[in-house]
């Protein structure tokens, strides 16, 4: 094709050509839906139709080899039909309910664990990391693969209270989201900024206005334009360095790695909630992360043992009290947990409510 | 002096309806001859008249005091003197009643005997602080009315940048929900701060409140900087055939409504036999369930206080509640009421020493973060101290294990 | 006495002089409470013995005569004893039952309304007024008076979904506190500076340093050190007034009367709240404020009609939902609602919960 | 060019354990002779065993693009090319997948043969926003790769300073809650936008997401600077037989429990019966007792959408939520789709006339104020836009009565 072919500006095709035919069919006739066994859902139309959706785990981050094989099942179970999830779970529809259990056979002996439906732990949205980011301090696939290899279970049963969604992020900037558990890159030390290079790279005044506490100031070192950072105020955050990467911010030692939880992006029952520090200080230890394994793991046996049925981890957390979180976790409770930001203090207790 | 009543048209208008009328109050006190109190109030009436029908207020301040005091004498000048000679002075004098404001009579009436004497004869109870609050005096009269109140066994109450007059509930005085005794905490307290009450010099005013339980008759959490509140840390009592009994007269969907379904943190269940499931663990102590059930459910018997800082009004940054600086501590013994006295004078200095002029302890607080608060009255972190952990990534960690290792060397939680 | 005398700094008196024996006797040991009818509590001890409480209500604003008419009553049922409460009602206990409608009788004979007890709507709490404070923009007392005339019998009945606590206060400075219904005046316009005497009584830099919005600077008037108010900025506070009263902020038209509703100082399942402003812009209309009048009673009903049993006001808002309110009392909702105060933003609704 | 595989003793740890490993993938990528992505994929292994070894990453920026768009293209040179050449490039293709990721097989193997031939073989499904990510592509390969992929029929995504992709929840296709048509909103939006897709020139991103229902399954709410979600405005339908047999099977005290006493609004109640007592209108619409009961209860019939203003992650002020600009509207005809297009346009109109540099929505609503983006975009305050009316006296009120005014000449709620 030619070098100066105009882009044919389409926006994004009509899903309904991609659709299994049975939901074109009854779209928008949905009456119910339940779960017949974990992994696997089944929507039953107005029109008294049934679909059956076996839903698997994948890598995300695709070689065309594993498309291909899902491609090939797809092909054989599905009429050639696959859709993916929100968070890259694969789903396979057939409105035959004899093919539900050879398409889990199937799915599993390639591979794929079957379930994340209702109650599990869904797969770990994730971000790009070391992989493919020009500003990240771990490598997201990385740390997903590892605790999904922890997870299996959990992904494959529904025996979670509710639906629990964990994010990881590679820096703070959060592509990831929110989460019930969000496992995020925390810098613990201001940037360290080649003076040599600023000059040339930063537009400096952007830079300076990047900073959330107006800690960065235009400095001359060596004779030239460059920048200095008032460690005193500087949180950490990171926010510099996209847009001047001589001020690096990541560091193999001090570049950690926090745990938040209960966060909540749906409105059901509670508003959305943001998620809340609780761990922080974890190495960064590629390649399997068994810190954040153990911490993960330990915040969701509480949660598992303790929550009643459908509530989220945020909520049940409410429920129960943060000092009754901290002592089943027994994660040390530190005074960076105490909401210093704008507005923090909405987050102090002020109210006779306490938990014993 | 004799003045004739003042024509009052407008305030006139406030004596016919049910309600007991100031107006009527002040007309009567007015409505004689020869009394300082007569004179006083004629002026007075003029004046408040003057008021209604320009919609202004005409005092101003200055200072009058007793001898000895710094504070507790609120000065009022009349702006409009001239037109209304015999109150242009209408000082108040602030009077702590005892905690609980309780009294016998023979106290009220020798109060109005001293205050008809010295003052206008109008006597507010209570102030919006507490106090007993002796309004109308001329200059020259306030030092012998305070020294006549003062004899009766009356000290005064705070004004300015001091420490201020407390509140408490009635407490155990006459309520079965009180969680610690009110009148005792409130009279240690204060009766420790004389000075400071007297003699103010701190940045700007502080206030202490004391409520025997959540219910907060007192108003602590959102109007004193200090608030003590009572709490328990046990189980709550049931008594279970109670329950019953109270699920039978109001039906069991009634019951689940105004009982079940109002419980904050879903801390209840009722079970199939009309008994109550408490799950003690998420309780938060509310009073809601045992204000229903006030004879199925009490607090439970391991009692004490929890202690808010910083609440109070409008000025400068917004209205603040108070948060939580105690959980819980312990207060029985006399140990544990010196505990709580030097708390409250670690409190003080702290504020005396950080706060900036006209700043209140909330909005310190506010302004240096709750932990070096904590820090600077030697208090430890404690879980139930926030609402939630923070939200936001915007904070520099690299203390992480030193923190972790303090909160791993000592018990996780006050409840313990 | 001597002009010199040293004040005996005794603080306060111990209560238990001048309380009704059986609170001694029984203090501490109370097992539970009921109200045999409106005005009239019954205390049951441990011991088994009673304490009947006869509550009523006084101006507060007490002249001499007056309370020697409470002492009276005292002194025949309550062998001496009385008490008042934290919202200046006042209380008669008797251990005897059979005084308990004598002393009803008595109370209501002298013009002293009976009730104010359980969900009623209790004595409106407020402050001094044009009868003695420096800065107030309206007579409290007044404007109590006015209402409870108003009032009287949802003070006489018990027929509230909840305990109803009314505050008011003649300055944004708020003496009176929170309330279910707070009756607050409201400044709308700048101070009107009268530059001949700052210079004489105010302390500059103390007055700027009051301002919340940093809206005072100082100038030169006429050759004479001033102060000066950026009017775009000023949110009329009054809070420059009480350290500078040549900058009046009250005016007989333009000092308004704004009602706020659900404030709530108990942590009794809802943790304690703020009250919210519902309408503003009433006139300051001395002697009976008939317009403030009308709008606390629309209130009243609203909440009376549909709040559920233990619902204070707040609560039963953020049941029924802002929408239904605003409808419920035809109440206009306009862009002074939505808050503009740090942190506002979290008054905003961030949530799909919507009210229809 | 041919090379060896490099050794990568930390990465073959992720090869290990029951989830399939992306580095697998990798090296079945990389393992082979000939092709484009063999050697890419061997070069990037050993970027990427060399960031696991040191923990840190070697990307940077740089500038690479399609003929006729300004963005779409993630450019990424290796700080390391000197050691793995292969990958020294390593740009990544944001696509737009159909509404709801929905593909057939043969559109997924045609996307894998483009990729094999022009990348790196390694395939994103899916992004964060939503794209399809074409990962891994030397520069040269990104016109001829993207001439195929958008002669298939797809086209570029959103970066940068522009309107980005979106994403929605599978909605009516499968879902029984959808109150609207999430995938033809979606399509409705989007392909309006592809001139602000394709050549941004706003202050900063601009994302829609959509969502069926509260439940929020494209978590649109903080994610999404314009959201849009499914609700509905007349009562929610129940079959009461069904609520009888959801009771039984959970047991009374079960149900109570997981419904009655989870509603967030206390809008339900068990009626003695076992049948359910809904108080619409306290109703938030919050899906809960839905979800519960998928059989017995189900959105009412006057459905529509509700939109959200301002969700973001971090920068600069902290996380931020949406917050609602629109309560209620209909979305059903072609006139109610022209309509929802015209709001977006005029959000984005203001966004990129008003917003500062790199400022999103959210952050533009705090600094501006709710009112004045409602004013900016010809839109009507609405109760519903509040949690609860102002808690601070600190306003200037003297416009009162022109907007009481305002409010009283329209109808007071947009649920009427
Ligand atoms: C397939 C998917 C939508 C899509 O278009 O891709 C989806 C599908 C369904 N969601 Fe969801 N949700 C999907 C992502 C989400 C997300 C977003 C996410 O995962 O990142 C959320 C919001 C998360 C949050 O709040 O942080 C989400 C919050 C819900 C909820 C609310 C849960 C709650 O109680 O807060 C429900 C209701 C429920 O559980 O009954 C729900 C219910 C459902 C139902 C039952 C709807 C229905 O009637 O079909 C579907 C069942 C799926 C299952 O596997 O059990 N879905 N759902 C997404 C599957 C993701 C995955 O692979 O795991
Ligand atoms: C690729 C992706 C992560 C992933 O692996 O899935 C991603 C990757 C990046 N994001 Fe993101 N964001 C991605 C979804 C998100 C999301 C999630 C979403 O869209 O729902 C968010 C949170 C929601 C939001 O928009 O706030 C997100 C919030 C950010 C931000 C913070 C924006 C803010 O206002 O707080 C930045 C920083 C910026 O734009 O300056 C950012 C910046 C970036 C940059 C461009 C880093 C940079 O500034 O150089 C990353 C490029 C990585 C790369 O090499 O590909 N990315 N980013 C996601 C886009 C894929 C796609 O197109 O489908
Ligand atoms: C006498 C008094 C205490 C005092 O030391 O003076 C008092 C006494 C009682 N209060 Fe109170 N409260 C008193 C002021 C308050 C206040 C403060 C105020 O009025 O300014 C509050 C907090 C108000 C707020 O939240 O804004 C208050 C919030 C409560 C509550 C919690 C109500 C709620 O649901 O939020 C209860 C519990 C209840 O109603 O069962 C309560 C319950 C009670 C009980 C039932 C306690 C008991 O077991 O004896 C008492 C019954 C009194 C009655 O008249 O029905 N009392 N109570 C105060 C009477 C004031 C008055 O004259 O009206
Ligand atoms: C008399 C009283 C109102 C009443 O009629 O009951 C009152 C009256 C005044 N208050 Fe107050 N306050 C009174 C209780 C309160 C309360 C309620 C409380 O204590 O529970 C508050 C709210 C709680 C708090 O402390 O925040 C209160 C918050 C204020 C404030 C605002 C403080 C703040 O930080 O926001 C001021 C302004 C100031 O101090 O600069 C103030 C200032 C004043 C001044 C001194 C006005 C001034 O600056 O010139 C008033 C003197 C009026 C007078 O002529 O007597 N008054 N004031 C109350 C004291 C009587 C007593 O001693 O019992
Ligand atoms: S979270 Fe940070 S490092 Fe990771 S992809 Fe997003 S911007 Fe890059
Ligand atoms: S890391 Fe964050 S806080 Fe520190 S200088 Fe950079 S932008 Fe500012
Ligand atoms: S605060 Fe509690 S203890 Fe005190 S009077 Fe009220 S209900 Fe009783
Ligand atoms: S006291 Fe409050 S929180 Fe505790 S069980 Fe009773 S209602 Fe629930
Ligand atoms: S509210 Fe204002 S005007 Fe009224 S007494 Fe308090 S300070 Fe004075
Ligand atoms: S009225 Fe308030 S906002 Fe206006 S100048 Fe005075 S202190 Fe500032
Ligand atoms: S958001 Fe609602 S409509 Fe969309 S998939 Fe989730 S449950 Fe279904
Ligand atoms: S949808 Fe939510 S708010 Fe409405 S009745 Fe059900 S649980 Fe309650």
């Amino acid at each position: 094709m030619s070098e100066l072919r105009r882009p044919i500006e389409s926006g994004v095709p009509d899903s309904k050509q991609f659709m299994h035919p049975a939901l074109v069919r009854n779209y928008g006739q949905w009456a119910w839906h339940d779960r017949p066994r974990p992994g696997v859902l089944r929507h039953v139309s107005k029109t008294g139709e049934q679909v059956f959706t076996v839903k698997a785990g994948t890598q995300r981050q695709l070689d065309v080899f594993t498309i291909r094989r899902l491609c090939d099942i797809a092909d054989t179970f599905c009429d050639g039909h696959i859709r993916f999830t929100i968070r890259s779970s694969v789903e396979f529809m057939t409105t035959d309910e004899a093919q539900v259990e050879p398409l889990i056979k199937r799915l599993e002996a390639e591979g794929f664990p079957v379930g994340g439906t209702g109650n599990s732990v869904g797969f770990i949205s994730h971000t790009q990391g070391w992989l493919h980011c020009d500003i990240p301090g771990t490598d997201a696939s990385g740390v997903v693969k590892a605790l999904m290899d922890e997870l299996v279970d959990e992904f494959r049963g529904e025996e979670m209270p509710n639906r629990v969604k964990i994010t990881t992020s590679c820096c703070q900037i959060n592509c990831g989201g929110q989460g019930d558990i969000a496992i995020n890159i925390q810098h613990t030390k201001p940037p360290v900024i080649n003076h040599a290079l600023v000059a040339g790279v930063c537009e400096r005044p952007t830079v300076i206005a990047r900073c959330p506490v107006a800690a960065i100031r235009p400095a001359l070192v060596d004779g030239k334009p460059s920048l200095e950072v008032d460690e005193k105020k500087c949180v950490c955050c990171g926010a510099c360095y996209p847009p001047c990467p001589p001020m690096q911010i990541n560091d193999p030692i001090h570049s950690k790695i926090a745990i938040w939880v209960g966060g909540k992006h749906s409105s059901t029952r509670t508003k959305p909630m943001f998620h809340k520090l609780v761990a922080a200080g974890l190495p960064n230890n590629a390649p399997r992360w068994p810190e954040v394994a153990a911490v993960v793991k330990t915040i969701l046996t509480a949660y598992k043992n303790d929550a009643r049925p459908w509530e989220r981890m945020g909520e049940w957390i409410e429920r129960i009290g943060w000092p009754r979180f901290f002592e089943a976790t027994q994660l040390p409770f530190t005074k960076y947990h105490v909401d210093t930001w704008r507005g923090g203090r909405a987050n102090l207790n002020t109210s006779a409510h306490l938990h014993f | 002096m004799s003045k004739k009543m003042p024509s009052t048209p407008m305030l006139d208008q406030l004596e016919s309806g049910p309600w007991p009328s100031f107006v009527t109050g002040l007309k009567r006190l007015a409505d004689g001859e020869g009394k300082r109190s007569n004179d006083i109030m004629k002026g007075l009436l003029g004046q408040l008249e003057h008021s209604y029908q320009t919609r202004k207020g005409y005092w101003k301040g200055g200072t009058v005091g007793v001898f000895g005091y710094g504070a507790g004498v609120i000065p009022r000048f009349s702006e409009v003197a001239e037109q209304y000679p015999e109150s242009s002075e209408f000082h108040t004098l602030r009077i702590m009643p005892a905690p609980g404001f309780f009294y016998d009579t023979k106290t009220l009436r020798q109060m109005c005997d001293i205050w008809e004497e010295h003052g206008s004869g109008l006597i507010a109870l209570h102030g919006q602080s507490g106090d007993i609050m002796f309004q109308g005096c001329r200059t020259d009269q306030v030092q012998p009315a305070w020294d006549k109140i003062n004899e009766m066994g009356f000290d005064m109450g705070g004004a300015g940048a001091g420490v201020r007059t407390a509140a408490s509930c009635i407490g155990p005085a006459r309520c079965e929900q009180a969680c610690f005794d009110t009148l005792r905490a409130h009279r240690t307290i204060i009766n420790d701060f004389t000075d400071d009450i007297h003699r103010p010099s701190l940045p700007y005013k502080l206030k202490f409140k004391f409520s025997g339980c959540a219910n907060d008759c007192a108003n602590a959490t959102q109007r004193a900087d200090i608030a003590i509140l009572g709490t328990w840390r046990d189980d709550m009592q049931v008594d279970q055939a109670e329950i019953q009994a109270k699920v039978k007269q109001l039906g069991r969907k009634e019951f689940i409504n105004q009982v079940i379904r109002m419980c904050p943190t879903q801390a209840l269940g009722l079970n199939d036999d009309n008994t109550l499931d408490v799950d003690n663990k998420s309780c938060v102590r509310c009073m809601h369930c045992i204000n229903v059930c006030t004879k199925a459910l009490k607090p439970g018997t391991d009692r004490g206080i929890c202690i808010l800082a910083g609440g109070k009004r409008t000025l400068k940054i917004g209205d603040l509640m108070g948060s939580v600086i105690v959980p819980f501590m312990k207060l029985d013994t006399d140990e544990d009421y010196a505990e709580l006295l030097d708390l409250a004078h670690r409190a003080l200095d702290f504020f005396a020493d950080n706060a900036l002029e006209h700043e209140r302890t909330g909005e310190m607080i506010e302004r240096i973060g709750l932990t070096n608060y904590l820090e600077g009255l030697g208090l430890e972190l404690d879980v139930n101290m926030v609402t939630q952990p923070r939200t936001n990534s915007y904070v520099r960690t690299d203390g992480w294990d030193e923190e972790a290792a303090k909160w791993n060397a000592r018990k996780p939680n006050a409840a313990e």
